[in-house]
């Protein structure tokens, strides 16, 4: 009764983007840290596309906590795109912004990160 | 003007996932009565987190009992009762501090009731014989909620 | 394999315009279940107009009675049962004929029956002491009606 | 508790435009045929723009059926543009086709109508 998260990953070189698709709640574990967790050992630089996340909860954003607390850990830079305004908001609200930037789209996301 | 609020009830199951069929009837309820999007998203994800905390932590999972949302009308507001059979929170909403998650010094969890009281105008969490429930309010003529 | 149905239930206040949220939420159950966005559009139809019915022709417009809307998801459909307390639908659906509404010979509505029978799968009518009701039944691995 | 329909009208020589915002129920009838009686003596060409209208119902779609009776009766011609898929599917269901052609957009509406 809870539709599956789906994540796309695009990997090249140091940089890669997870595109996921679907609502991000307490069922999206695999697709958020499962996915986070293979990619491969040169990644520097992290792209989380939200664009086609219509939704999430307060237990899918603490996987996206516990993603940037990971890559906190092996110095990797994360930035986010694509979330809607009211998301932009709450991501906010609950400080996610002081370890990750929230941009409107894939272009701007691409040039924060470098 | 309304004498008697214009009573709307949902009954769910308690399973994760029906949080949505309760965020969109919500959501329709404001929209007839003229609430903006902005302030309609603010109460979608203030309702869907309550009705959480209700199915897993009021109800604990336990599919024999229900969950009912009890939305009403006002001249100004519309209140929203989320009511689960357990025994209601004894506690105030936590503040995340996102430092201390980072430092694994906090559950990454923990948001729901702080962002409950941060979207919506009055949050007031009751306990009874029979249940307990969460009340909510949001005000018509409220600015969106910004901080 | 689902033994009891998962029930979920909605009682609406007898408005024109609260159809609207029965809508919404039979649609966001419908989509729980994974019915393709076409299916969820007939639903939605079938359910406002059952719902139109129930509030005109059922509760007549009386703001003291209310409207009941059960939502069972079974293995394989879902079950929507619209429950006012008129004294229910004694005819079949009157078949529109567009060439005699636009004569002048038939009135111009007299739709919603026809257009509940031609988006759902399965309709039924049921009068009851208590009240009445329209069951409709739509199942999941059917096409989108085209006819 | 319901909102109004709004109707923006364009008109231009014997062509004019109904463009309908909202829902179309029992309570637009002012937005239907009462922008539809208003219109200029000499409009021979009728386009009905839906293409920000949410929802229709059948008493909605009842109020469309008398523009059409009316417009039939003097001859003014009538096509609609901008249905989702959905209620292009009901208006075909209830006949409505037979009176006036369904278009994706305002483009092939206005070419239609000549
Ligand atoms: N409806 C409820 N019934 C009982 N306890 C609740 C309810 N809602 C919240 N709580 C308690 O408050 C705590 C904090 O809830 P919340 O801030 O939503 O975070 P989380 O659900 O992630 O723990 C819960 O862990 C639970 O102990
Ligand atoms: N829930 C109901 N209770 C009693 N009578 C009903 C109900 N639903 C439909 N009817 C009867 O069936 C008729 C046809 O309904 P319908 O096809 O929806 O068209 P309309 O509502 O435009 O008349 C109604 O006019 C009414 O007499």
């Amino acid at each position: 009764m809870v539709t599956q998260t789906k994540t796309k990953v695009d990997e090249n070189g140091d940089l890669a983007v997870l595109r996921f698709e679907g609502d991000i709640t307490s069922h999206s574990e695999e697709a958020v840290l499962g996915k986070y967790r293979a990619l491969n050992a040169a990644t520097k630089k992290i792209l989380l596309d939200f664009s086609k996340v219509p939704y999430l909860n307060s237990s899918g954003i603490a996987l996206v906590i516990q993603l940037l607390m990971a890559a906190n850990k092996a110095s990797q830079k994360v930035v986010c795109f694509g979330l809607s305004a009211h998301f932009v908001k709450v991501f906010t609200m609950l400080g996610l912004a002081k370890y990750t930037s929230l941009h409107a789209d894939e272009t701007a996301a691409r040039e924060a990160v470098g | 003007m309304i004498v008697d609020p214009i009573v709307t009830e949902l009954r769910l199951p308690t399973r994760l996932g029906f949080e949505k069929v309760a965020m969109y009837t919500a959501a329709s309820v404001a929209e007839l009565m003229g609430f903006s999007p902005d302030r309609v998203d603010d109460l979608k994800t203030a309702v869907a987190e309550a009705c959480i905390n209700a199915i897993e932590h009021g109800n604990k999972l336990n599919e024999n009992l229900g969950v009912v949302v009890t939305l009403s009308i006002e001249d100004e507001s519309l209140e929203v009762k989320i009511r689960d059979q357990g025994a209601g929170v004894h506690k105030v909403a936590h503040v995340p501090d996102i430092d201390r998650k980072m430092a694994g010094e906090e559950t990454p969890r923990g948001m729901g009731m702080f962002l409950i009281q941060a979207l919506v105008d009055e949050v007031e969490y009751v306990s009874e014989q029979s249940g307990s429930y969460a009340r909510l309010v949001i005000h018509l003529n409220a600015e969106a909620r910004t901080d």
